[in-house]
């Protein structure tokens, strides 16, 4: 699955030197592609054709559309690793934690499906997984040094940077 | 060094003690907790009742988590009372009596189910009465019950039904009593109460509603319940969920300002100097009322933790005013809502209900104020967040009554603000 | 009229096996060929709007779409081809002009093809890019006839502006309002990296692109659409379009839909309005009117800016060009019968102009007759498909070329000549904002970049193999050039010996 | 089968060329023995010689040295120069015979001077070197058979076929008194040698041994082709020395300039180069004779009036030495031919890329 997650050097953790996905809706063309490959990345076939049809996994984005007056806009939202996260407050089972790089995880085996974690998340994109008794939610593909639906994306959409990386291509 | 104590190991105990280690790495914290478990999440004992969650998985954190934040825990260990000047800490370590000195001290003793006056009910005598709020009366419970238990649960509120749940499948029959008029009283509306009731009883669980037990009878443990409306009830379980009130005996004792629970400034420091509180033993303000109350709420139990964590090691952090949510399932119905939620005419409510789904949403002056999702409840956060930083309606992108809420509900500006900027919160 | 004669000229086959109905393919086809079937969750596709630009099959995570040529056959006939045929249905249909788009694509002979490079082997060493210089730097512009030196050898001549080019290619005439804003961009931006420029088109330049002006080459056609003195000032060269290579003797026509607010702004024409660029320039109606404009651009610019003048290859090309070098003209640019264009009657298209290889040779010949040549530099265009195209072209005479259908095809475009639908899935030749999205500049701009400065080498390796390391001693040198499969007539007019000789 | 003449032979070879800049006189022995120490560096099937200052007495005529295949040629290509110009004496160029000289061609020398203004009926100015040169370049394309290999003022070449001390001895350049010397041994590769095919290549007053070969001659030849000359005599040499001849005396640029076009700095170089002035002409000088620039290996040497001149292409792919003692220059393509005929020269040196060895006559 690729090289070793990037920690920054002096092995401080600055919030803002963390690597997200960031959506540049002037540029998503609302294929979808992303969720096909975040769906295999998380499949245990990784294969696309065998994924879809044989396992059911929820991709882990939400594909936004926006009517404005004239045009049609979309951006791909995921998780966004919240500095300070809500819903890891309001877990009642200790499912959803921190790792130390800082990105937000969901132990499936902890998870009772309560869903207080969707009941707190002011994006919306912790997603109810059809067993009932688990979520899905993005992981940064954690292992691999860039996510699926990043190196997946038709149209350079959806980037991997840090925070200073992204401000700098608004 | 700063000496910290900390009395209750639950959401609001240990959040506050991480909140204390990640800004004070040298202080000495202890944790005091009168169960004999380490933390774990209160909502899961009903879980374990019915086997869903095993009880190595009920722990909130794995064995070397407070080794790792070098926390010190004492459990069974019952804080008897606290000497404010002295600033120290009476408490029973099994017979002994020992004093723990504090230089600040956090009181998150949770709640304890209350108790109605029930003729000849005695919880030391009976051995078949229980109550279900801690995850030893769920293992109790559990040891209890045989294939043929009638089970009798008293209350049918989130607790009352959680364990009727909990015992489905292991016992002969449930049966639910309660004084109001609908289940989950305090949270739903008599129209979505109906809708969960209805759920309930496809599993052969009974209700008798707008009555309430007012005696039992048996020689030594109870074999019979009498309710107010006359009926008698065989019973082998009797189950006494009708509430909870927060503790606050040692607060009161201590002379700390209390009334249903304890009173907090907003960096959640007591009337008493140095002595803080958090989670369900502490009154709160209500965001949408304005009132003061009571919310015994996991969410706001774990944010308040941290809260008072902080102020305690000095970093001086706010308490945003919180609101009523629940998000709970009975036998795979989603039940999620938040805010205020009854109908009433000064709100207007918009409901969009089909076969076995309901949205209904509460608006009131051109902001969200409460909603109620049964089994459509994506995205429901994103609710949450409108009711929490009282968004105007207006000013969105589309009528949320519309159609499914989406993050695409907020402009474009606001979009890239709260994606660029939002950092979690308080 | 309710029977439609017209069959699909495409099949798309899609390969059950490997649909995973993600609909990518919905969502990705402008022009609504593929249809999710919510009852049977599947998805089909209508062949009779398919024009074959591979979007979906691009894109299919699965690769599950083969698009084929429609397999209904017409019985054999060597004079009724297919197509004759299925022309004749369409105009019956509609009553209307055929309208298509890119270059002719009828089979004529590619001369590119018919003439073979020659390289050093014994007697002079062929010299090794990777170790020597390799000069692929031309002048572009008016020269004088020669240079004069006062008596401590100052020079005295002035020279005329000239443009200097790194690599002797340059971004072929699309106007902005053919293609969209995102190409332009892609265009511009890429020139600017590599050092050589893009053409505006005859659709004026939009304000934000002005920052490119050192890379730019502001065209004047007949429409004279968006051409004010800051436009003539913005660019580096400006360039007189008299014909095209897809449609000689007729003007443009940009449909009124395709006109939004930039562009009608850009071109100073009303919202919506069709952009007609009439057929002669209404101010040039000889050569002498040509001079006229030539010396009013160069007035307006201060003579700071080469003029280049853009004619089609027809017939008499050779007698034109001299006439346009003797009026001034700092470059005359020769666009041949397969350039591209968004729009133009098929008719004319297929049938009118002759290819640019014999009008290059007649051209740089006749100017040499005319003992004009080295006045002015000669500019190729319409089709260069690759870097060999380009040397045989330096080789046959000219000072650099042009390239349109080969930078749009970088850009994404695979030829699926319905740009004049405006419905381009790449978001080249379209106008509606969520197609135009599509082609992201900043990815695409370094697709330009890749395939000029890969060319560049491509370039230096041949003129190396040649013993040459300067482009300038390839210009006009025919001897470098060999030719198979042509009749003496041809060898004559392209001014090279047979292979073998 | 196509006469040697007609095709372009690539020609790999020896060069070599003595200058005396005080103007003092020397006979051609020490050229020859320069040339001769490069015996395997031609296959001998050419050799040639150009001596400046051997005519003296004739030094105002122009005299030209022909070869004719046979007399009827001859009488035809006399009648021609008889009505353009007045000539002085016409006799045949003595030779002693050598074993190795064979199928020797008829060969005349005149020394003639032109009547511009009875000829040039067109209106337009033309002095008498363009006279003159227009019909060197007129008998060579329309006299089949008749060469005028060299046409220059007090000057003249001695080539044929066979190696270059044969040809040498042939010519008895013993008996002549030159201020400089340029010599050529020839190895062309697929066809027997022909005797117009030799180096020294002429243009009035120009004379040019080269070593190497042009990949640019087509660009240069439709260049030159341009301003009246006419590639004639197949062997890419041939258009150095028109390119000199139009650079110097059609344009009069200096020398330096027309070397700068020849072999023309590098565009980094150019760029490079500090003062404004000196890049703007640099660039201005490629822009307008970029088809003048000679591409392709060689060293040459270049005699004319002012003197010698010495260059190697941009990248030097042909050996050129240069050395100098008192007041003589030497150059030549071993350092073993110069050190032969001057032993310890002052300075010996090997010139960069594009870098000339001018040696000018004192005054020039």
């Amino acid at each position: 699955m690729g090289c070793v997650f990037m920690l920054c050097k002096d092995g401080s953790k600055k919030e803002s030197m963390m690597k997200k996905i960031y959506a540049f809706e002037s540029k998503c063309l609302g294929c979808g592609l992303c969720e096909v490959h975040c769906r295999t990345a998380h499949s245990k076939s990784k294969d696309i054709v065998k994924t879809h049809k044989r396992e059911n996994i929820a991709s882990a984005i939400v594909i936004e559309e926006n009517l404005s007056s004239n045009t049609v806009s979309y951006f791909a939202l995921q998780c966004r690793h919240c500095e300070n996260p809500k819903c890891i407050k309001a877990c009642i089972s200790g499912a959803m934690y921190k790792d130390d790089s800082g990105i937000v995880l969901n132990n499936k085996e902890k998870c009772v499906g309560c869903l207080s974690c969707i009941l707190v998340c002011p994006f919306g994109v912790i997603k109810k997984n059809d067993d009932g008794r688990s979520v899905s939610k993005c992981d940064l593909c954690v292992g691999s040094c860039e996510p699926f639906c990043v190196k997946n994306c038709p149209n350079e959409a959806i980037k991997f940077l840090d925070e200073d990386g992204a401000r700098a291509l608004i | 060094m700063k000496k910290y104590l900390i009395i209750g190991n639950s959401a609001a105990g240990v959040n506050a003690a991480v909140a204390i280690r990640t800004n004070d790495k040298t202080g000495d914290v202890k944790i005091i907790s009168c169960e004999e478990f380490n933390s774990y999440g209160r909502p899961l004992i009903s879980y374990y009742l019915n086997g869903k969650v095993k009880s190595e998985n009920i722990y909130c954190h794995d064995e070397d988590f407070y080794r790792s934040m070098n926390l010190e825990v004492l459990l069974n260990t019952k804080a008897e009372k606290v000497d404010t000047i002295k600033k120290e800490v009476l408490v029973g370590l099994g017979e002994r009596i020992s004093r723990i000195s504090y230089d600040k001290l956090l009181i998150a003793t949770g709640s304890s189910p209350f108790i109605p006056y029930i003729k000849n009910l005695d919880f030391n005598l009976q051995k078949n009465v229980f109550t279900f709020l801690t995850y030893k009366d769920s293992v109790k419970l559990k040891e209890k019950i045989t294939k043929n238990s009638r089970v009798v649960i008293a209350g049918a509120g989130l607790i009352g039904l959680k364990a009727a749940e909990g015992l489905f499948g292991q016992v002969a029959s449930i049966t639910v009593v309660d004084l109001d008029n609908r289940v989950m009283a305090s949270v739903l509306d008599k129209s979505e109460a109906d809708i969960i009731q209805a759920h309930i009883e496809q599993k052969f669980i009974s209700f008798k509603l707008q009555t309430s037990i007012c005696e039992v009878q048996g020689e030594n443990n109870v074999s019979r319940v009498i309710l107010s409306n006359g009926e008698t009830l065989n019973c082998d379980i009797l189950v006494v969920a009708v509430g909870v009130r927060p503790n606050v005996v040692l607060a009161k004792e201590a002379g700390i300002k209390t009334s249903k629970g304890m009173f907090v400034d907003e960096y959640m420091q007591t009337s008493v100097k140095d002595i803080y509180a958090a989670g369900d033993c502490v009154e709160s303000l209500d965001l949408l009322t304005g009132e003061s109350k009571v919310f015994a709420l996991w969410p706001n139990a774990s944010n308040q933790g941290g809260i008072a964590g902080l102020n305690m090691t000095g970093i001086k952090t706010r308490t945003p005013k919180t609101f009523a949510m629940n998000s709970i399932s009975f036998f795979g119905l989603q039940l999620t809502s938040a805010g205020i939620i009854n109908n009433s005419r000064s709100i207007d409510t918009f409901v969009d209900s089909t076969k076995n789904k309901l949205r209904k949403l509460n608006v009131l002056n051109d902001n969200l104020i409460g909603f109620v999702l049964i089994n459509d409840n994506q995205r429901a956060g994103i609710y949450t967040s409108l009711i929490n930083d009282k968004v105007g309606l207006s000013t969105l992108a589309y009528d949320i009554t519309s159609k499914d809420i989406g993050f695409n509900v907020y402009s474009k500006q606001e979009r890239t603000k709260k994606i660029w900027d939002y950092k979690g919160g308080y | 009229m309710s029977l439609n004669f017209n069959t699909p000229d495409f099949e798309v086959i899609r390969n059950e096996n490997r649909c995973i109905q993600c609909k990518v393919c919905v969502r990705q086809c402008a022009n609504t060929v593929h249809f999710y079937d919510e009852e049977d969750n599947v998805i089909c596709a209508d062949d009779t709007k398919c024009v074959n630009c591979h979007r979906c099959v691009t894109l299919c995570p699965t690769k599950a779409l083969v698009i084929r040529k429609y397999p209904l056959e017409f019985r054999e006939n060597s004079n009724w081809s297919g197509k004759v045929i299925k022309e004749i249905y369409k105009q019956s249909q509609t009553g209307g002009v055929l309208l298509s788009s890119m270059g002719n694509p009828e089979p004529f002979t590619v001369y590119w093809d018919k003439m073979l490079l020659n390289a050093s082997q014994v007697t002079n060493p062929s010299i090794d890019p990777l170790r020597e210089p390799m000069e692929t730097k031309v002048m572009i512009g008016r020269k004088p006839e020669k240079l004069e030196f006062d008596s401590n050898g100052k020079l005295l001549t002035k020279m005329p502006p000239n443009i200097e080019l790194k690599i002797p290619v340059m971004f072929a005439a699309m106007s902005y309002g053919a293609i969209s804003r995102n190409a332009h961009e892609s265009l511009a931006r890429a020139a600017e990296e590599l050092g050589i420029f893009y053409n505006t088109g005859e659709g004026g330049l939009s304000k934000d692109f002005y920052r490119y002006g050192e890379n730019t080459i502001v065209q004047v056609a007949s429409g004279r659409f968006g051409v004010h003195k800051k436009y003539l000032n913005a660019g580096a060269a400006i360039e007189i379009k008299i014909g095209q290579g897809a449609k000689p003797g007729i003007g443009g026509h940009l449909p009124g839909k395709k006109v939004g607010e930039d562009i009608s702004a850009t071109r100073m024409i009303p919202v919506g309005s069709d952009a007609i660029s009439p057929a002669p320039h209404h101010d040039i109606y000889s050569i002498e009117d040509l001079r006229q404009l030539i010396f009013s651009l160069k007035e307006t610019t201060d003579y700071k800016k080469p003029v280049f003048v853009k004619i089609a290859a027809v017939h008499n090309s050779a007698a034109i060009a001299s006439g346009v070098v003797r009026a001034g003209a700092d470059a005359v640019v020769v666009d041949g019968f397969r350039g591209g264009t968004g729009a133009a009657p098929t008719r004319v298209r297929n049938s009118v102009g002759i290819p640019i290889e014999l009008a290059l040779a007649a051209i740089d010949q006749r100017l040499r007759e005319e003992k004009i040549r080295n006045y002015c530099s000669l500019i190729v265009a319409g089709s260069i498909r690759n870097s060999s195209d380009i040397v045989k072209a330096v080789a046959l005479g000219a000072d650099a070329v042009y390239i349109g259908s080969a930078a749009v095809i970088a850009l994404g475009c695979h030829m699926c000549h319905s740009c004049s639908t405006g419905k381009c899935n790449w978001g080249i030749a379209t106008q509606y904002p969520e197609l135009v999205k599509r082609l992201n500049p900043d990815i695409m701009y370094k697709r330009l970049v890749n395939l000029i400065s890969a060319w560049n080498h491509e370039i230096q390796e041949l003129l190396g193999g040649m013993g040459i390391n300067a482009i300038e001693s390839l210009r006009g040198n025919r001897l470098m050039l060999r030719g198979v499969d042509l009749n003496e007539k041809e060898l004559e007019i392209l001014g090279i010996k047979y292979a073998g000789e | 089968m196509l006469k040697e003449g007609e095709l372009k032979i690539p020609s790999g070879c020896a060069i070599s060329g003595i200058i005396d800049k005080k103007g003092n006189k020397f006979n051609g022995e020490e050229i020859i023995k320069s040339i001769a120490l490069m015996h395997d560096r031609s296959n001998g099937l050419g050799g040639g010689f150009a001596a400046y200052g051997i005519y003296p007495d004739y030094k105002d005529f122009y005299v030209f040295h022909i070869f004719y295949e046979n007399s009827s040629i001859k009488t035809q290509t006399e009648d021609f120069i008889k009505k353009h110009f007045d000539v002085e004496k016409a006799e045949y160029i003595p030779t002693r015979p050598v074993p190795n000289i064979v199928n020797i061609p008829l060969m005349w020398r005149y020394f003639v001077r032109p009547r511009v203004q009875t000829c040039v009926s067109e209106k337009d100015f033309m002095d008498e070197s363009e006279f003159t040169s227009r019909c060197v370049i007129k008998i060579n394309t329309d006299y089949k058979g008749a060469y005028v290999f060299s046409s220059g003022k007090n000057m003249g070449t001695f080539k044929g076929v066979g190696y270059p001390e044969d040809i040498g001895e042939f010519f008895m350049l013993d008996t002549y008194e030159a201020h400089m010397w340029t010599a050529h041994g020839r190895f062309p590769t697929n066809t027997p040698g022909w005797w117009g095919g030799a180096h020294p290549f002429t243009i009035l007053n120009w004379s040019v041994v080269h070593n190497g070969e042009i990949s640019s001659y087509d660009a240069n030849k439709r260049f030159v082709e341009m301003y009246g000359y006419k590639c004639t005599l197949k062997t890419d040499t041939e258009v150095i020395a028109y390119l000199f001849d139009m650079l110097v005396r059609k344009h009069n640029l200096p020398i330096k300039k027309a070397i700068n076009v020849v072999s023309a700095p590098f565009w980094d170089d150019i760029e490079r180069e500090k003062s404004e002035e000196i890049k703007n002409e640099l660039r201005s000088i490629r822009a307008v004779y970029a088809s003048a620039l000679v591409n392709g290996p060689f060293s040459i040497i270049l005699g004319y009036e002012k003197g010698m001149i010495a260059l190697n292409d941009r990248i030097k792919l042909r050996s050129l030495v240069a050395a100098e003692k008192s007041t003589r220059t030497y150059v030549a393509s071993e350092e073993s031919a110069i050190r032969i005929i001057c032993d310890n020269p002052e300075k010996v040196w090997s010139p960069r890329g594009g870098e000339p060895v001018i040696a000018l006559l004192e005054g020039e």
